[in-house]
């Protein structure tokens, strides 16, 4: 029987992956993955909860929501990803630090 | 006998009105004005005249005052009452002091239209003339100490501006500040005197004070640690010591000749040195009490014999007028210290007529060779002689030679002093007041007739000077001035009998007029009197006549007995030994001077003539160590530290400390992320190198991890 | 049904109007022929539009506070005025980004369409009345304002800009994410009417968990409004943005953000007494972090822009305190501290903005006597620079007065000690550079190009109010007073 | 007469936009406008003094308007004794300063633009008896002072404004929080904006809590309040601020400074903080005496060490006003009297200094009494500058303290005072007397006597313009001196009151 802290877990993994990866990957692509990956840890807890814990479908529905917007997410930061790249010719994350005190 | 306020206040307000007709319009008047200055003074004078007729042949009485006053200004709110008032108070010492500060002041300006007729600060000078004779009546009209505060400092700024007068020298301007800053140190502790007195007893009328000190209102009371009356008199007399240039603080008195000589005249005679010696005078009971006569009579001792020994080696004649001024002074506080206060007040009296006379005449020799130096003067008598007998009968008088004013006042000073130092049964040491008020008294007669011989006889030194002196001849302004001093310089005006020692007399029941009206002042009698602290009406007139009491010492003074008849042996004892050091000092300067059968002995003691002719360095220790060295250097330190170093970075060290601050997260973000994150180095960039393996960090993901480190904080700080 | 819903839509007229604005300027743009010349015509149309949305939103701030939508958006006197300040917002930043040389020519209409985008997240998040329409708000306006930070897009300063933006903002947004996914299971609902309720009966260890989520959900937030330590983004992307970017980010996002941020912080904790306590004493702090480093870091900028985004984090430090008194007063005071520094933000930024067209930088050298080439704006500049730093008698002063009464009200002392501090630091970047301004002396006295005499009025405009506010303030403040914010 | 304050207040106003009317190139028409704008003001002020009445403490002339009703905030002037001297004065030097600042010829337009403006808002803050109408005065004063000493100010002049700015800003930001905590400490109730509704000493034993301490109301806020005052004074250690602004200012800004700027900070302690919090107040006028005490002492100090004539008298301010924060810490009648009469006298005889610097550096465009070089900057002005001379003695000697000038009576009065409080404070303060007298005969010898400098050769002595502003400020140094009745008529009750108030606690 798998019980809510399985998913419980394996969303704080999902969690602590995305953050970690964001932190320390040099890519910017790779740094949206965590982005999407923090967002899918957060959308696993939702349905998890909801399955387990209350008896309305918020959810279900927040979840969902949250695939279209990580999408949306995910377009933009493409796409200015690779307006950097055109700039830049990388997409190396220590790049972007022209902008400082 | 009603006096209206009406017949006293001219006195005063006369030359008030000169000083402003002339500060306004002098330069349009003829003659600057200088007449209207001697008009007022005289105006002064004849209404001083009256007064004095009044008190010494009206009444005759000693306890006899006039007393008005009236709010000067009112606080009172509600229940509180509190008030200024000013007034007038006018005894027998009053009308004395009056008298004599409007006659000589009189004289004075007469001669002044002489010798600054053709000076270019002839304007400014009778402007300032009638203020500063304005400001010493005003002081010895004047009720209470606040009053007299105020024209005790009017006269600092005369005195200011008339030593100053020739202020493009620079030696002119020096002497004027260090006049007024000496006198001012005094003047600062009269202050605090007097506040202490009126804030601890309700008022600082002289009456008040008087029976407070009458009803025991200062025992017990305290001023840090000190009693009140000791306090409040050290301080009075402090502001004495600064006007009346006691040692330490006679330092200006000597430089203060850099003025017109008519102005020292008057600084040094009349007006400005006397007042300190009034004030001491009038507070005598406090003095007493406060157990401080002891103090002045060895101040003035030490002031009496230590300018006299200066007074020895000086060769402008203005200096050696000028020392004897101080020691002279030193002899009047040797007299308030040891009780002998009608002598002290008399030898105020005499001494400002001979001195005005030195002065005036010292003025007169120097207007005719322009020259100040004694080694270039000499046989000028023929050429002055008007000049030499005024000066002459002074130096007499001065040197105390009996039948002169000075032998009847100095005399019985000294009479007093060895009395009181060697009878009284006091503490052997202070037998050094009567010692040095002698050796002092000798010097004097030296001195004074070193000046007459070296101005007056001989053979002139410098040909060429005498050459050119102008002859004396007889005219208002120029010698009578001298002339009607000169017969001032009398002995028996002032004591009624030839001698002053009671043996010829020769005013018949007004003999000893002045021993008996002048007395220290009776605090029991005031005990009763109204006290300023209830309200009074005003204008309040509190004419009291007493009834006429017999000179009577009370006890509690620590003046000598009269009926003791050591007094008695004291004072004959002191007649005598007068005379002879008076004398014998005349003998010793003519044998020097005039016959040269005795040499100087200055060549064997060069050290001490050095010493002597540096005044002892009392201005160099003042000016170029305490002033220049201390005092300045402690400014300049103290403006560094204020500029330097707390503005520059205490308080503008906040502006640093915000640019510290800034700095701070500017370095953060460059050196920790850039140098040291992505070198590797970093601390908190590092850790997670380890944990993670992942080779490099870069500036956004610093702030991830800031902002994780943050969060996690702000829970972990929530819920542990 | 549908009656329900258009009952609902009723309410919700000026969103639904901005929606048609929006995509009826996207139609408008494609039909634009020439792609370098003007587009007035847009910008009057945006504008007209965007004023008539003025008018129902007047309207339903008269009308009595409701949820619509099933609970999931709320219609009260406080989201309305919230609104309405935004509109404003927007159409000022609009009007400066007409003439900016800042933004490209061809991409003006873009600017405007980007701009009633973010417009309407930021009116779905202050009217958000459960976590998801928050959001979906918060979400909005953040999509939407990554483009806008990269719309200067041939330089690397905007690219960067950007992606900081979009990397920062997903990182928080889905740590809110995952703190709100635990609060839904700790509470049950998203709902925030039914949260009021059920935060009052928490337990043990629930009330940890929704502390800790809460606080994780405080991120998404407090990155919209650039609190600490959310803040490191904003000075790049508001130094990277262009300054009509800069000026919308720096009214539109944040006032929302605020809006929501206080909403939240009354839902959550009004009703429970160890919540409250233990999120007032971290409001503070972070409030206090916030306008600290806001204003420490802006003392050493060169850059205009820079230190107006610096500053503009104090500023959002000290109306977080309005949020830590989780009253009334509090939100009065945040109406009015939003609406007051929406004009003075205008004024500041029009004016930099001209400058910078001028001479193609924003450094503080640029307004070197500035006093002697154009005093009337020179002027403004400085009593716009007063009034941020709070000097009567201008309405920066009314506003920080404001803060401080409701947290002295409160009793807390030493956060207004710190306030009070902090209003020196920033008098003195400020006064800095009102110095350069009037006591400099100009390089030449050329014209400054952008001051024509329509922008002029415009910014007189947009000045007198900084100014009436500071001395007749009463209606407003009442005004203010009357936003109330509903929630069940 | 009611509505008198109204026009005292808002006539400078009237003269500043008449000022702004007048086209920039038509100078003169600005000068005379500012004039007539100032003579008008002085007028005013006269005709308030005749219809006051001084047996009352009350506040009199009361104007009381709504203003913002959501906080009972109120347009609420009044004017009691005190503030009486300070309006006369403030009416006073701007009329002089009007005809003092006659030969500015950088942007005069906007000069007495600003000049009118502050003259408005200083009469602002003594008319003010609503908190908050007080503290937006008091701090829109510091906008045309900033302007005006950064713009017309010497060399060094913006450090000098951003200083002065920040410095005052920073004390009166504490003054807001005591405001606003006082309102609250009321009960928000209709008067709680009032500054007489809170005097009387009706916080005595409230608390506060700061970080978990509970600390008395009154303590705590008192010394908000004395943050704010004493920097405007300004007492030791705030002091700073005031050479830099002194030195760079233009002399009408100087004059208006020293004259009557500083003054509203003592004023503030007499209105405000002694009033609103008597307990504490005399629980900490040992320290405020101490502190009034270094800044008499340390002020004369580093004045004799300067070399800046300015320089030399703002310092000499530092040490004048630290006799009136000595005087109000007795908080005695002698003492309170002595210190407000002091601030009316200091405010004439430093304006007349500040006057005649500014004079003369009209002539020789330095300020150096000792050139940094070590030579003489001046030298022998007595023999090329009579009148000078003679109004410079009259002003030296006022600001020293000697009788028959104004200066005396309150020095004394404050020594009267202080000395019943703490005798050990009085004695060491009188040696403040005298180092005020030595540095002022210091500098007046080496400016004035001595052989003319072959520099000042060429100047010229004042001339009637320059005359005809000093006399006004002769008649009241020298008028003052002999008769103080006027002047401490005028205030008594009010500081009887005050005195009653603090004798309580």
């Amino acid at each position: 029987m798998v019980s809510l802290s399985s998913y419980l877990i394996i969303s704080m993994i999902l969690f602590v992956t995305g953050i970690t990866v964001m932190i320390g990957r040099k890519s910017l692509v790779a740094i949206l993955l965590g982005v999407e990956l923090v967002m899918n840890a957060a959308a696993l807890n939702f349905v998890a909860y909801s399955r387990y814990m209350t008896d309305n479908l918020d959810g279900h529905v927040f979840s969902l929501f949250i695939i279209v917007i990580a999408a949306a997410e995910a377009a933009v930061g493409l796409a200015i990803v690779i307006r950097f790249f055109q700039i830049k010719e990388t997409i190396h994350v220590d790049e972007a630090t022209q902008l400082r005190n | 006998m009603e006096y209206s306020i009406g017949s006293i206040a001219p006195i005063f307000l006369a030359p008030v009105l000169a000083f402003v007709i002339n500060a306004f319009f002098g330069r349009k008047l003829p003659r600057n004005g200088d007449w209207v200055a001697v008009l007022g003074v005289f105006i002064s004078f004849i209404f001083s005249a009256r007064i004095f007729g009044d008190f010494v042949f009206g009444n005759f009485a000693t306890d006899y005052y006039i007393h008005k006053t009236f709010t000067w200004f009112d606080l009172s709110f509600a229940d509180q009452i509190w008030k200024v008032d000013l007034g007038i108070y006018i005894d027998n010492m009053a009308a004395i002091m009056l008298l004599m500060v409007s006659g000589v002041a009189t004289l004075i300006h007469l001669f002044s239209t002489w010798y600054m007729d053709h000076d270019h600060r002839h304007g400014r000078f009778f402007t300032f003339l009638p203020l500063f004779t304005s400001g010493m009546l005003g002081l010895v009209l004047s009720d209470n100490l606040l009053a007299l505060f105020m024209f005790w400092e009017v006269m600092g700024f005369c005195s200011y501006s008339l030593i100053g007068i020739y202020y493009e020298k620079e030696e002119a301007g020096n002497a004027s500040i260090k006049a007024f800053m000496t006198t001012r140190v005094g003047d600062v502790f009269l202050l605090l005197g007097l506040v202490a007195v009126w804030m601890v007893i309700g008022s600082v009328t002289y009456t008040d004070i008087y029976a407070a000190i009458a009803n025991g209102s200062f025992e017990g009371k305290t001023v840090l640690g000190i009693s009140l009356a000791t306090f409040a008199g050290f301080c009075m007399f402090l502001g004495a010591m600064g006007k009346s240039a006691q040692f330490p603080l006679h330092v200006w008195l000597p430089d203060a000749m850099m003025g017109p000589t008519p102005g020292s005249a008057l600084i040094h005679a009349a007006t400005m040195v006397a007042a300190g010696v009034y004030l001491s005078l009038r507070m005598y009971p406090l003095m007493v009490i406060g157990d401080l006569t002891t103090f002045i009579a060895v101040i003035g001792a030490i002031t009496a014999f230590g300018a006299a020994t200066i007074a020895l080696v000086q060769t402008d004649i203005k200096a050696v007028l000028a020392f004897s001024t101080i020691s002279q002074l030193g002899y009047m506080m040797i007299g308030v210290g040891v009780g002998s206060y009608n002598a002290a007040f008399m030898h105020l009296i005499t001494h400002a007529v001979f001195k005005a006379c030195l002065f005036l005449s010292a003025g007169s020799v120097i207007h005719s060779i322009h020259e100040q130096q004694m080694p270039k003067m000499g046989g000028l008598r023929k050429k002055l002689p008007y000049t030499f007998i005024a000066m002459l009968c002074c130096s007499l008088a001065i040197a105390g030679v009996p039948f002169f004013s000075g032998f009847v006042s100095k005399d019985r000073i000294l009479g007093d002093a060895l009395y009181w130092g060697f009878m009284a049964g006091q503490n052997p040491m202070l037998a050094i007041v009567p010692i040095l008020g002698f050796a002092g008294a000798f010097l004097t007669a030296f001195y004074m007739f070193r000046m007459m011989f070296l101005t007056f006889f001989g053979k002139p030194r410098d040909q060429h000077i005498y050459d050119h002196a102008h002859d004396e001849h007889l005219s208002l302004t120029s010698n009578v001035p001298l002339l009607i001093l000169t017969v001032f310089t009398l002995g028996f005006w002032y004591a009624g009998s030839l001698t002053g020692q009671g043996f010829v007399k020769v005013m018949g029941a007004k003999t000893e007029w002045f021993k008996i009206l002048v007395e220290a002042p009776d605090v029991k009698k005031f005990a009763d009197s109204k006290s300023k602290i209830t309200p009074l009406v005003e204008p309040t007139t509190v004419t009291e006549k007493l009834p006429v009491a017999v000179y009577d010492h009370q006890t509690g003074y620590a003046g000598p007995n009269p009926d003791d008849h050591k007094i008695h042996t004291a004072h004959v004892v002191g007649a005598a030994a007068s005379v002879v050091i008076a004398f014998s000092g005349i003998f010793l300067a003519f044998l020097m001077y005039v016959k040269g059968s005795v040499k100087s002995p200055r060549s064997k003691f060069p050290g001490f003539v050095r010493t002597l002719q540096n005044r002892y360095y009392f201005d160099h220790v003042y000016v170029d160590i305490i002033i220049k060295k201390g005092l300045l250097g402690l400014n300049r330190f103290l403006a560094w530290v204020d500029m330097g170093l707390y503005d520059r970075y205490a308080v503008d060290g906040w502006a640093k400390v915000n640019r510290v601050m800034f700095k701070i997260a500017k370095w953060f973000d460059n050196v920790i992320i850039d140098a040291v994150g992505v070198d590797g180095t970093g601390v908190a960039v590092n850790l997670f190198n380890l944990v993670l393996r992942i080779v490099q960090s870069g500036k956004i993901q610093f702030y991830f991890i800031m902002l994780i480190v943050v969060l996690g904080s702000y829970i972990w700080t929530l819920n542990f | 049904m549908i009656q329900q819903l258009l009952g609902f839509l009723s309410y919700y007229i000026p969103e639904v109007m901005l929606v048609v604005l929006m995509t009826s300027l996207l139609v408008a743009e494609a039909s634009v022929k020439d792609e370098h010349g003007n587009r007035d015509k847009i910008y009057a149309y945006a504008l007209g539009f965007l004023g008539l949305t003025l008018i129902p939103l007047f309207q339903n701030s008269g009308k009595a506070p409701v949820h619509v939508f099933f609970n999931a958006v709320t219609i009260d006197q406080f989201s309305t005025l919230v609104k309405i300040i935004m509109v404003i917002g927007t159409m000022g930043s609009i009007l400066l980004s007409r003439t900016s040389k800042d933004i490209y020519t061809n991409l003006k209409s873009e600017f405007v369409i980007l701009a009633v985008g973010v417009l309407i997240g930021g009116m779905l998040l202050a009217s958000a009345n459960n976590m998801l329409t928050m959001y979906l708000g918060i979400e909005i306006l953040s999509i939407l304002s990554y483009v806008m930070a990269t719309l200067k897009r041939d330089e690397s300063t905007s690219a960067e800009a950007g992606l900081k933006y979009i990397l920062y903002g997903g990182l928080t947004a889905g740590i809110a994410l995952f703190g709100m996914s635990h609060i839904y299971g700790a509470l049950g609902s998203i709902q925030f009417v039914d949260v009021v309720d059920k935060v009052g009966s928490l337990q043990g260890i629930q009330l940890y968990i929704v502390m800790a989520s809460f606080v994780l959900f405080f991120a998404g937030l407090g990155y919209k409004i650039s609190a600490f330590p959310f803040h490191m983004w904003s000075p790049d992307v508001y130094q990277g943005a262009p300054i009509p970017v800069t000026t919308f980010f720096s009214i539109v996002p944040k006032l929302a953000g605020i809006a929501a941020l206080i909403r939240v912080s009354m839902v959550f904790f009004t009703n429970n007494t160890i919540l409250m306590n233990s999120w007032v004493g971290l409001i503070l702090v972070v409030a206090a972090m916030t306008m600290t480093v806001g204003n420490v870091t802006a003392i050493g900028q060169n850059s205009v822009k820079r230190m107006l985004a610096f500053s503009s984090i104090g500023h959002v430090g000290l109306m977080i305190l309005g949020v830590a008194v989780l009253n009334e007063a509090g939100i009065r005071a945040i109406i009015f501290y939003g609406i007051v520094y929406m004009f003075m933000t205008f004024c500041a930024f029009y004016i930099t903005s001209y400058l910078n067209d001028q001479y193609g930088t924003d450094n503080y050298d640029v307004f070197r006597g500035l006093i002697y080439k154009n005093p009337l704006m020179a002027l403004i500049m400085v009593g716009t620079l007063l009034s941020l730093a709070g000097i009567p008698p201008f309405s920066g002063f009314v506003a920080k007065f404001n803060i401080f009464n409701i947290v002295i009200e409160k009793k807390y002392y030493g956060i207004a000690i710190v306030a009070a501090i902090n209003s020196v630091i920033s008098l003195y970047y400020y006064v800095r550079l009102a110095k350069v301004i009037i006591f400099g002396k100009a390089d030449s006295n050329e014209e400054v190009v952008g001051f024509t005499r329509f922008n002029q009025t415009v910014i007189l405009a947009l000045f007198v109010p900084v100014v009436l506010l500071g001395i007749f303030w009463d209606k407003v403040f009442t005004l203010a007073g009357s936003a109330a914010i509903f929630i069940k | 007469m009611n509505g008198i304050l109204n026009w005292i207040l808002w006539m400078p106003i009237i003269g500043m936009v008449a000022v702004l009317l007048v086209p920039k190139a038509k100078e003169n028409v600005i000068r005379f406008v500012t004039l007539a704008s100032t003579t008008i003001t002085l007028i005013l002020s006269i005709v308030l003094y005749m219809n006051f009445d001084n047996s009352t403490a009350d506040m009199q002339f009361v104007v009381k308007i709504p203003w913002i009703e959501s906080f009972h905030i109120n347009y609420y002037l009044g004017l009691d004794g005190i503030t009486m001297l300070m309006t006369f004065l403030n009416a006073l030097l701007f009329f002089i300063c009007t005809l003092s600042s006659w030969t500015v010829e950088k942007n005069l337009k906007a000069y007495f633009a600003l000049l009118l403006m502050l003259q408005s808002t200083v009469f602002g803050v003594f008319f003010s008896l609503d908190f908050f109408l007080f503290y937006v005065y008091w701090e829109v004063m510091l906008i045309p002072m900033f302007f005006l000493i950064g713009i017309w100010g010497g060399e060094n002049r913006e450090y000098a404004a951003v200083k002065f700015f920040l410095y005052t800003f920073f004390g009166s930001i504490f003054m807001l929080v005591g405001i606003v905590a006082l309102y609250y400490a009321t009960g928000k109730g209709p008067d709680s904006f009032s500054i007489l509704a809170h005097q009387g000493g009706k916080f005595v034993n409230e608390t506060v809590s700061i970080f978990g301490n509970e600390i008395s109301f009154e303590k705590l806020f008192f010394w908000f309040m004395f943050l704010g005052f004493a920097i405007k004074v300004p007492v030791f250690p705030f002091h700073t601020w005031l050479p830099h602004a002194h030195v760079q200012a233009p002399t009408a800004v100087s004059v208006i400074l020293a004259g009557v700027l500083l003054k509203m900070g003592t004023y503030g302690f007499l209105r405000i903080a002694f009033p609103i919090f008597p307990a504490a107040a005399v629980e900490y006028s040992t320290l405020i005496a101490v502190l009034g005490l270094i800044s008499v002492i340390y002020g004369a100090f580093c004045a004799m060490a300067q070399d800046d004539v300015k320089k030399l008298i703002a310092y000499s301010s530092v040490s004048h006003m630290g006799f009136v924060m000595l005087g109000i810490s007795a908080m005695t009648t002698q003492g309170v009297s002595g210190a407000v009469l002091q601030m009316f006298n200091h405010g004439t005889s430093t304006a007349m200094m500040f006057l005649l610097i500014g004079i003369i550096y009209e002539r020789s465009h330095h300020r150096w009494i000792v050139k940094p070089d070590g030579s003489l900057g001046y030298g022998g002005l007595s023999t090329k500058l009579p009148k000078f001379t003679t109004v410079f003695i009259i002003g030296m000697f006022a600001s020293m303290g000697l009788p028959g000038l104004s200066g005396f009576i309150s020095e004394a009065l404050i020594f009267l005072g202080i000395y019943q409080r703490f005798t050990t404070i009085t004695v060491i303060a009188v040696v403040g007397l005298l180092l005020g007298a030595a540095y002022l005969l210091w500098m007046f010898k080496r400016m004035f006597f001595g052989p003319v400098n072959p520099e000042c050769e060429e100047y010229e002595d004042m001339n009637a313009r320059e005359i005809f502003y000093m006399i006004p400020l002769c008649i009241c140094v020298i008028v003052f001196g002999i008769f103080p009745s006027p002047l401490l008529n005028v205030m008594k009750a009010s500081v009887g009151q005050l005195v009653d108030l603090l004798a309580k606690f």
